[in-house]
C-alpha cells in the first residue's frame, strides 16, 4: 500500500467554501435573523449569504446524504456545512431560493428551525448503535425527546435558547458536563469479577491504576485447581463508573434491572454573562424504559414549562436557577432531593452551602 | 419490523431507524433492536483493528454473547474532516460512494468530537478502504491516547464575531500534529478546540484539553447612530446584567467601562447592529477541560490571557509542543492534560514549562498557607 | 530595658510590654526580650500539667535552651467566661487579687476562643489555685481535643438584632457539656459559636465547629415611615445591591420579595431604622468550619436551615449529641468534624445522624456521577 | 481537695448585668452611633444604655485591670464587658458621664472608638510570650500597626469597617483566615529531625498521621551502635506546617533566617451581602523584623490607601476586590504575583479561572 497516503491530514477547506464565502471569507459584519432556521449573514462588500438550517438524523444514510446533496446541488450551487450540534446547513446565495429549498426540506420530513432562542439540536451518542459502554440508548432516547418539544425546535419564542444533550453512559461523550438539560446513562452495580477472563485478557496492577475511587485491589485465587491473578472489587467504594470495563471484558457491568438514566440541568458552554456552568444532578436515577421513554420526555417538559414560566428574557436555564436558587427550582419542579443530590467526590467541599444564603421552601419544615 | 422500532420509525423528527433500515443491511437493525429489547448493548472490546501504518482512527466492534452471530462485527472509521464543516456536493457524493463500496452505507456528520464516522467496514477491508479514502483526499482522526481530531467553528467563513481564523489555525494545527493523531503515546486524549470568540460555539471551555478562544483587547467598539435605534428597556437590561458591571445606562447615555469589561459578548451578542469587538485581536488559551473526569468534571482554565494569532502560528506550536511534552513526562495512564496540573500543581507545570504566572490565570489568589517555595 | 523593647512602649496605643513590666515580674520581660532579639520563641511542650480531676484548662508551658533559666515556668489557665463576656468591677477585682496571688499578675481579656487567660500559675500551684478560683465562682474551660469554651455576642443583653437568646444558649450549653470540656476524649477540638443574627458577630461561620445563628423566616418588618426618612441615593443603593435581587425601588416605592431574600441583613443594617427582621425567630446551625485545615480552610455550611430554639433546648442538645458520638466514632485523630464528614461523605453523615438531605444544605446539587446509592 | 468545685461551668451571667440591661433584655429596638466608640441602645421600654468602647492591650496587669475597674465603680455602677474583638466596653447609663469617662479613658491612653466604619480592634494570638508554635510574633506587629493605623481607629469614615488579624503561625488562632487584613507567621524550611529526641518522646506512627501532606515516614536510624525508630522527612513535600512540631519536640521548625510573615486580603466573616470570605494571599513572605516590623507597616498602609480610593461606600475591602477583579487589585497595590499565588493544595481546581472572564493589566503584554 501507497505509504504516500499516510498523514494528509485534513482537506482544504478552501476547496470547499463557495465562492461568496471565499470572497466574504473574515468580511462578514451583521446577521439578521429571517426567519426561523435561517440566518442572513451580510458582508461588509454587500455581499449577502443565507444559511438554512435543518434537523438530521444521527445515523445517516448515504441515500438520505445524496437526496440532502440533490437540494444543494438544486438551490446552493452545490455547497453545504454541518454545524457543531450536527444540523445540516444549507449556503443559499440567492434569496428566493430559500423558501423553495424549506419547502423541500419540510416535505422531505426534515425541520428546518434551531436558531435563536430556540430548542436546539439534540446532541446524543452513538449508544446501543455502535458502544460497548452504554448503561442506556441516547439516540432512541433524543428521537423520544424531539417528538415531544418539535414546536420549540421551529419556534424562537423562548426566553433563551435550550441545549440538551443524551449520553449512554458518564463517560459523557458529547456536551453532558455543560447542556441545558443532560440525561445521562447510569450503572447502579458495580461490576462482576470473572476471573477467568481477567486473568487471561487483563492487567490486574491497570486496573488499579485506572479505577478512580481505588475500589479495584489485585488478588489471587484457585480456578481448575491453580492459583490465578484477578481482581476484587471492593462495593462499598465502587462509583459504577465503567472504567474498568472499558479496558477489561471481564468486569461487566451492564445490567438490564439496575441500569438507568440520570436527568441534569443548568449546564451552559458559552463565556457570555456569569460564564461556563456545569450541568447539575436533577434526578439521580430512573429504569431504562424503551422505546418511548415517558418518564424522561414528562420531566424534561416538565423542567422546559418551569424555565418558560420563570425565566427573564435572554436567561438561560442555568442562569434562572441561579438567580432563583436551587431549592426553589427543586421545588418548582416537584423532584425529590436526595442523598445523592449532595455531592461527596473530591471537591465536594465546594458546593456546601456556606453560611446561610438560602431561601425556604416546602423542605424546610 | 416489531412494535419497539416501529415506536422510533413514527413521529415527525427524521428517525434514525429508518436510515439504518434504508442502508439495507438487516444486520444492524436486529442488533439494535435486540438490545433495546434486552436492554443492554452486546458490543464487547472490538480487538485490535486497524490500518497498516496507523493505530488510531478506527473504533473495532464485535457483537458477543447471544448477539454475537447477529452482529459478527462492525467497525468504523472516524475521519478527519473539513474545518468548518463545509463540504461540496461533489465530495459528499464521493464519501457516499465510497462507503456504499466498502461500509454499511451509514454516515454519521459528525460525530461528538466532529469525525465524519462511516460505519460498517469489515475488518479485511480496513487497508484498501482507508486507500481509497485517501484518494478522495480523506485522513483518519484520533482515538485513543492521542491528539484528538480538533474542533473549529465556522469562523471568519460566515461569522461576524470571529477574531481569529479559526478554520486555518485547525488545518495548520491537524496538518502539524497528523503524526500524533494517528499514534497514540501520550496517557490520555488530548483535544483542542478553536473557538473564534467567546460565545465559544465549539464548547471548547466545557470539552477541551486545550481550548483555543478568540477574544480583543482593545475597546468594543460603538455605533451611537444604531444604539439608539434599541429600545430603552433593552439598554438597561443589558447594562444592569452585564457580569462585569463595566456597562451604565443614564439619562439616555450608554457607556462602557472597557477596563472593567471581561469580554463576555453579551451586550455584543443583544445589541449586535451597535457593538463590536475591538480591533486589537487575538486568543485566549485556556487548559484541563475534560467532562468527566477522576476528580469529576473539570472546566478549562486561564493559561494564556492572551496571543497574538497569525500564520504560521509559531508560538501556539511552541506552547502545545511544551504542554504535550510535560504532560507526556508527568501524566499518569488515563489521566488527561489538566489532571496531571492539578496533581502535580498549577504554578509547577507554569515553572516547567516556562510562563510566568498571571492573576488572571485563576479567579483568586489562595487560601490556604501550604505551599511550597520553588 | 533596652531598645527593641523600648520601641514596644512607646506610642499612642495601650503598650502591652508596659503591662508585662507593670506586674513586676521581671522574666516574662526578659524572656519576651530574648525572644524578639532571636527572632523565635524558646517555649518548649509544657509537658502534662493540670488541675486533679481535669485534663484540660490549663495551657503549660517551660522554656527551653538558651531561655530555659529566664523563665522555667509559665503556665496558663483558660478560664471559661460569664456569657457576653459582662462582669462586675466586683468580681474583677476578686480576679485581679486572685492572679496576684498565684500567678504573676497578668491577664488576657479574652483569649481567641473567649476564655479569660490568667499567666504564670506555678507547677505546684495549679491545684489550690484552681480551688479558690472556684471559690470566687469561676470553672476551667477547654483546651485539647475536647468541646471547647464556646463563644456568643452579647445577644439580648444589648443588642436590638438579636433572634436567639445567646446567653443562656451559651450558658446552658457550656453546663450541659462540662465533663467534655474538661475531659479530651474526641478526634480533636470542637468549637460553639453562638450569634444572635446573621451579622455573626462571633465569626461562628468562619471558625467553629458548629455554629448557631439567629434567623428569622417570616417577612422582614417595614416602619414606611422611617423609610421615608432615608435618601433616595440610600435606598436606590440598597435595592441595587442586595445580594439576593430580592428588593425593588422604583417610583418611590421600596418593596422587599421575602420568598427570595436570603436574610444577609444588608437592608435591616443600613436602614436600621425602618427595617426589622420577622417575628417567626430561630436558628440555622451550620457545621465544619476550621481556620486551617488539612483540606485547607474551611468555612461552615448549612447543616439545619432552621430550628426552633427555646429553653431547654433539647433538640440543640440532641442534635449536637449524635454529631459527637458520630465524630467520636469515625473520626481521624486531628480530624474537626468538617473534614470528618467531607471525607466520609456529607450525605452519609446526613443519613448516619438521621437528617433528611435538604437543597438548603448546598449551594447546589453535585456536578459529577461519582455517587452511591446507600 | 473538694470535688464539688469541679465542673460548676461558667458563672450565671445574669449577675453580671447592670440592672436596667436586666429589665430591658431583649427589647432593644434601636441604636445610635453618638460619636466613634459610643453606642446608645435604645429599648421599647425608652431606657437607653451607652456602651463606651476602648482599646485595651492584649496582655494586662492586674493594676491595669483595676485602673478600668475604677472608671466603671465611677461611672457605670460597677458594670462592663468585653467584645468579641478584646475591647473594653463600659455600659453607661447616666448620659452626662458618657464624656468625662471619655475624657478619663484617653487621659490615661486608652483609646475611644473601633465603631461604625472605622478600624476595629486588631486581634491577635499570643505569639512569643506564651506560644512555642510562633514563626513570628503577634503582639508586636499588632502594636506596630496600631501605632501607624491609630487614627482610623478614632475615626468612622472609612467606607467600611477593617478588621486586621495577626497570628504567629499558620495555626490562625483567631480569624485571620476570614479578615479584611490578615497577617500570619509562616516558615520555609520543614522541620529538623533529632532522631533521639523523636525515638525518646513522640511516636512514629502518630507523627505520620498527623502530616497533612505525608511527608512524614518512619524509619529506623543507628545511633550508639544500636538501631532506633525516628522518622524522615520528605523535603519536597513537607509544606512548614508545623504540626509534627505541635506533637514532638524532636522536629524543631524554627529557624530565625527562614521565619517571617504573609500577608493575606479580602477576607469577612459576616453573612452579609455575598456572605463568608476567605482571606486570600497576598504577600507570601516577608523575613521577621522586629521591633517595627516597617515592611509590614508599608504594605497594610498601602492596602488601605487603594481601599479608601476604590471602594464603594459600604463595600468592605473583600467585596471591592471582587467587584474589580483581583488582578486589578493586584496592580494598585503593586505586589508581584507569583507562583505561590496560585493554589496547589486539595481545592486548587476551585481557583482555577474557569473561561476568560479576566481584566487586562501590566500582567498581560
Ligand atoms: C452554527 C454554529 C457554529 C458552527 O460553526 O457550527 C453557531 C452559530 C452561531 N452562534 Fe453559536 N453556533 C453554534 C454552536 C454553539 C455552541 C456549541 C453547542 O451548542 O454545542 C455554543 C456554546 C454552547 C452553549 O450555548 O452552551 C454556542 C453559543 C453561542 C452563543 C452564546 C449563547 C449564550 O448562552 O449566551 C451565541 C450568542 C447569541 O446567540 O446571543 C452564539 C451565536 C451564534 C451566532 C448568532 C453567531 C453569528 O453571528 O452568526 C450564530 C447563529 C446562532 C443561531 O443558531 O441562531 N452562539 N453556539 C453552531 C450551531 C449549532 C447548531 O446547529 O445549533
Ligand atoms: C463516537 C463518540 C460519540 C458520538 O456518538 O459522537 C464517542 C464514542 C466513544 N467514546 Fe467518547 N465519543 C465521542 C466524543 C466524546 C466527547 C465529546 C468531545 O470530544 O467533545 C467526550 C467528552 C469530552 C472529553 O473528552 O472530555 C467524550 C468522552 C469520552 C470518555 C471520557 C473521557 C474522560 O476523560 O474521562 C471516554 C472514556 C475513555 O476514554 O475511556 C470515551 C470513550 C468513548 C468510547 C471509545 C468508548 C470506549 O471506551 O469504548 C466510545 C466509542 C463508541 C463507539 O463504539 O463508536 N469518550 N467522547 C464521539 C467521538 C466521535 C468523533 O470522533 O467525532
Ligand atoms: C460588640 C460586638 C458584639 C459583642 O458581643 O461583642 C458587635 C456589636 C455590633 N455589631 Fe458586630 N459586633 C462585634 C463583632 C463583630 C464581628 C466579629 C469580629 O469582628 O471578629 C463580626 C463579623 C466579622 C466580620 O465583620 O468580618 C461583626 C459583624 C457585624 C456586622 C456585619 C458587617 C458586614 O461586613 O456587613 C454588622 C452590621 C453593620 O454594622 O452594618 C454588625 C453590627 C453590629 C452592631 C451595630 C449591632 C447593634 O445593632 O448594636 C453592634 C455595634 C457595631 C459597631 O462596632 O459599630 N456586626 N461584628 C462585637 C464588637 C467587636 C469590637 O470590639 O469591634
Ligand atoms: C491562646 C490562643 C490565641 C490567643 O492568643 O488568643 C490560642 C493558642 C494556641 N492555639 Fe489556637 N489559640 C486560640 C484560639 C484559636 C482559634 C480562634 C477561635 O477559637 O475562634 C483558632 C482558629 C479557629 C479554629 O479552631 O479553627 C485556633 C486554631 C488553632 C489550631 C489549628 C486548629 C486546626 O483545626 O487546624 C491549633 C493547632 C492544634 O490544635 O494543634 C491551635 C493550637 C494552639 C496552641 C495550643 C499551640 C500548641 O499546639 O501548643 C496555642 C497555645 C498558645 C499558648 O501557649 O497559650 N490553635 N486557636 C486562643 C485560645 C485562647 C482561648 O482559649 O480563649
Ligand atoms: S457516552 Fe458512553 S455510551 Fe455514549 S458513546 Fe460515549 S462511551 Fe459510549
Ligand atoms: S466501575 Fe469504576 S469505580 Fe467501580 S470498580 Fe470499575 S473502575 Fe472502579
Ligand atoms: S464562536 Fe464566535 S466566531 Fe465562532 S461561530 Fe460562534 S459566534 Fe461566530
Ligand atoms: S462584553 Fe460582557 S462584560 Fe464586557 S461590557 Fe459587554 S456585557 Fe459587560
Ligand atoms: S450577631 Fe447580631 S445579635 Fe449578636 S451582637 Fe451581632 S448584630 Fe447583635
Ligand atoms: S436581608 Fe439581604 S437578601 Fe434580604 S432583602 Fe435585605 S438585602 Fe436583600
Ligand atoms: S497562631 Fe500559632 S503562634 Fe499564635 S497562638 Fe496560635 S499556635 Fe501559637
Ligand atoms: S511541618 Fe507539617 S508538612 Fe512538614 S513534615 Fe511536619 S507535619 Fe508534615
Amino acid at each position: 500500500m501507497a505509504m504516500e497516503l499516510r498523514d494528509i491530514g485534513p482537506p482544504d477547506y478552501k476547496k470547499f467554501l463557495h465562492p461568496v464565502i471565499l470572497k466574504n471569507y473574515g468580511k462578514w459584519v451583521k446577521h439578521e435573523n429571517v426567519r426561523p432556521g435561517v440566518i442572513k449573514h451580510i458582508s461588509e462588500t454587500g455581499d449577502v449569504v443565507f444559511t438554512v438550517r435543518a434537523g438530521i438524523p444521527k445515523f445517516i444514510s448515504s441515500d438520505g446524504v445524496r437526496f440532502l446533496c440533490d437540494l444543494a446541488d438544486k438551490y446552493c450551487d452545490g455547497y453545504l456545512r454541518f454545524t457543531m450540534r450536527h444540523n445540516i446547513e444549507f449556503i443559499v446565495v440567492k434569496e428566493e431560493n430559500v423558501e423553495k429549498l424549506i419547502k423541500e426540506l419540510e416535505d422531505a420530513g426534515y425541520p428546518v428551525g434551531g436558531t435563536e432562542h430556540s430548542l436546539k439540536a439534540i446532541i446524543n451518542c452513538v449508544g446501543y448503535v455502535h458502544c460497548n459502554m452504554a448503561a442506556t440508548d441516547s439516540p432512541s432516547i433524543a428521537k423520544a425527546l424531539y417528538e415531544a418539544l418539535y414546536d420549540y425546535f421551529k419556534k424562537t419564542d423562548l426566553p433563551e435558547r435550550i441545549k440538551i444533550a443524551v449520553s449512554g453512559c458518564l463517560n459523557m461523550c458529547g456536551a453532558t458536563n455543560a447542556s441545558d438539560i443532560a440525561i445521562i446513562g447510569m450503572h447502579t452495580k458495580p461490576p462482576k469479577v470473572i476471573d477467568e477472563i481477567v486473568h487471561a485478557q487483563c492487567s490486574p496492577i491497570d486496573l488499579v491504576k485506572i479505577c478512580p475511587t481505588y475500589a479495584i485491589k489485585p488478588k489471587k485465587v484457585k480456578k481448575n485447581g491453580k492459583m490465578i491473578d484477578s481482581v476484587s472489587i471492593d462495593e462499598e467504594k465502587c462509583m459504577y463508573c465503567g472504567n474498568c470495563y472499558a479496558v477489561c471484558p471481564g468486569l461487566p457491568i451492564h445490567d438490564p434491572e439496575n441500569d438507568g438514566v440520570s436527568i441534569w440541568v443548568g449546564g451552559k458552554a458559552s463565556m457570555t454573562k456569569q460564564g461556563l456552568m456545569e450541568s447539575r444532578l436533577l434526578v439521580p436515577f430512573i429504569p431504562n424504559h424503551p422505546p418511548k421513554w415517558e418518564k424522561i420526555v414528562e420531566i424534561v417538559k416538565k423542567i422546559i414549562d418551569v424555565y418558560i414560566e420563570n425565566a427573564m428574557p435572554d436567561e438561560r436555564l442555568g442562569e434562572m436557577i441561579e438567580r432563583i436558587g436551587w431549592e426553589k427550582f427543586f421545588e418548582l419542579v416537584d423532584v425529590p432531593f436526595t442523598y445523592q443530590h449532595i455531592d461527596d467526590f473530591v471537591f465536594a467541599y465546594r458546593d456546601y452551602r456556606k453560611g446561610i444564603s438560602f431561601r425556604f421552601t416546602k423542605h424546610v419544615k | 419490523m416489531t412494535s419497539i422500532l416501529d415506536e422510533l420509525k413514527k413521529g415527525r423528527w427524521p428517525s434514525f431507524v429508518k436510515e439504518l433500515e434504508k442502508t439495507g443491511d438487516e444486520r444492524i437493525v436486529k442488533y439494535y433492536e435486540k438490545c433495546l429489547k434486552d436492554k443492554k448493548p452486546y458490543f464487547g472490546h472490538g480487538g485490535i483493528v486497524g490500518v497498516t501504518g496507523y493505530e488510531a482512527g478506527v473504533i473495532g466492534r464485535v457483537a458477543v454473547g447471544e448477539a454475537a452471530k447477529i452482529l459478527p462485527e462492525f467497525h468504523l472509521f472516524r475521519i478527519l474532516p473539513p474545518a468548518g464543516y463545509f463540504y461540496t456536493t461533489d465530495v459528499l457524493r464521493k464519501i457516499c460512494d465510497w462507503v456504499d463500496k466498502w461500509g454499511c452505507k451509514l454516515l454519521n456528520f459528525h460525530g461528538a468530537t466532529y469525525n465524519l464516522q462511516a460505519f460498517g467496514i469489515p475488518r479485511d477491508k480496513l487497508d484498501p478502504a482507508f486507500e481509497e479514502l485517501a484518494k478522495i483526499g480523506f485522513d483518519l482522526g484520533g482515538s485513543g491516547p492521542d491528539v484528538r481530531t480538533a474542533a473549529c467553528c465556522m469562523g471568519p467563513a460566515l461569522c461576524e464575531w470571529a477574531l481569529i481564523d479559526t478554520l486555518d489555525i485547525y488545518t495548520t494545527l491537524m496538518k502539524e500534529y497528523i503524526f500524533d493523531i494517528h499514534r497514540p503515546r501520550f496517557p490520555y486524549k488530548f483535544k483542542i478546540k478553536i473557538s473564534g470568540c467567546p460565545n465559544d460555539c465549539t464548547a471548547s471551555g466545557a470539552r477541551s484539553d486545550l481550548a483555543v478562544i478568540g477574544i480583543w483587547r482593545d475597546d468594543i467598539k460603538i455605533d451611537e447612530d444604531a444604539l439608539k435605534k434599541y429600545k430603552d428597556e433593552e439598554l438597561e437590561m443589558v447594562a444592569k446584567r452585564c457580569p462585569s458591571g463595566a456597562i451604565t445606562y443614564k439619562n439616555g447615555k450608554f457607556e462602557i467601562n472597557n477596563d472593567a469589561c471581561t469580554r463576555c459578548m453579551y451586550c455584543i451578542n443583544v445589541l449586535h447592529d451597535a457593538l463590536k469587538p475591538g480591533d486589537d485581536r487575538g486568543a485566549s488559551i485556556l487548559i484541563g477541560a475534560r467532562a468527566r473526569g477522576r476528580y469529576g468534571a473539570f472546566l478549562a482554565w486561564v493559561l494564556v490571557p492572551f496571543m497574538k494569532l497569525e500564520p504560521p502560528y509559531k508560538e501556539l506550536k511552541e506552547l502545545i509542543d511544551k504542554i504535550l511534552d510535560w504532560w507526556d513526562e508527568h501524566g499518569n495512564p488515563k489521566e488527561r492534560v489538566g489532571e496531571t496540573i492539578y496533581r502535580i500543581g498549577f504554578g509547577k507545570f507554569l515553572k516547567d514549562i516556562g510562563i510566568e504566572p498571571k492573576p488572571q490565570m485563576v479567579y483568586r489568589p489562595r487560601s490556604n498557607p501550604f505551599w511550597k517555595y520553588f
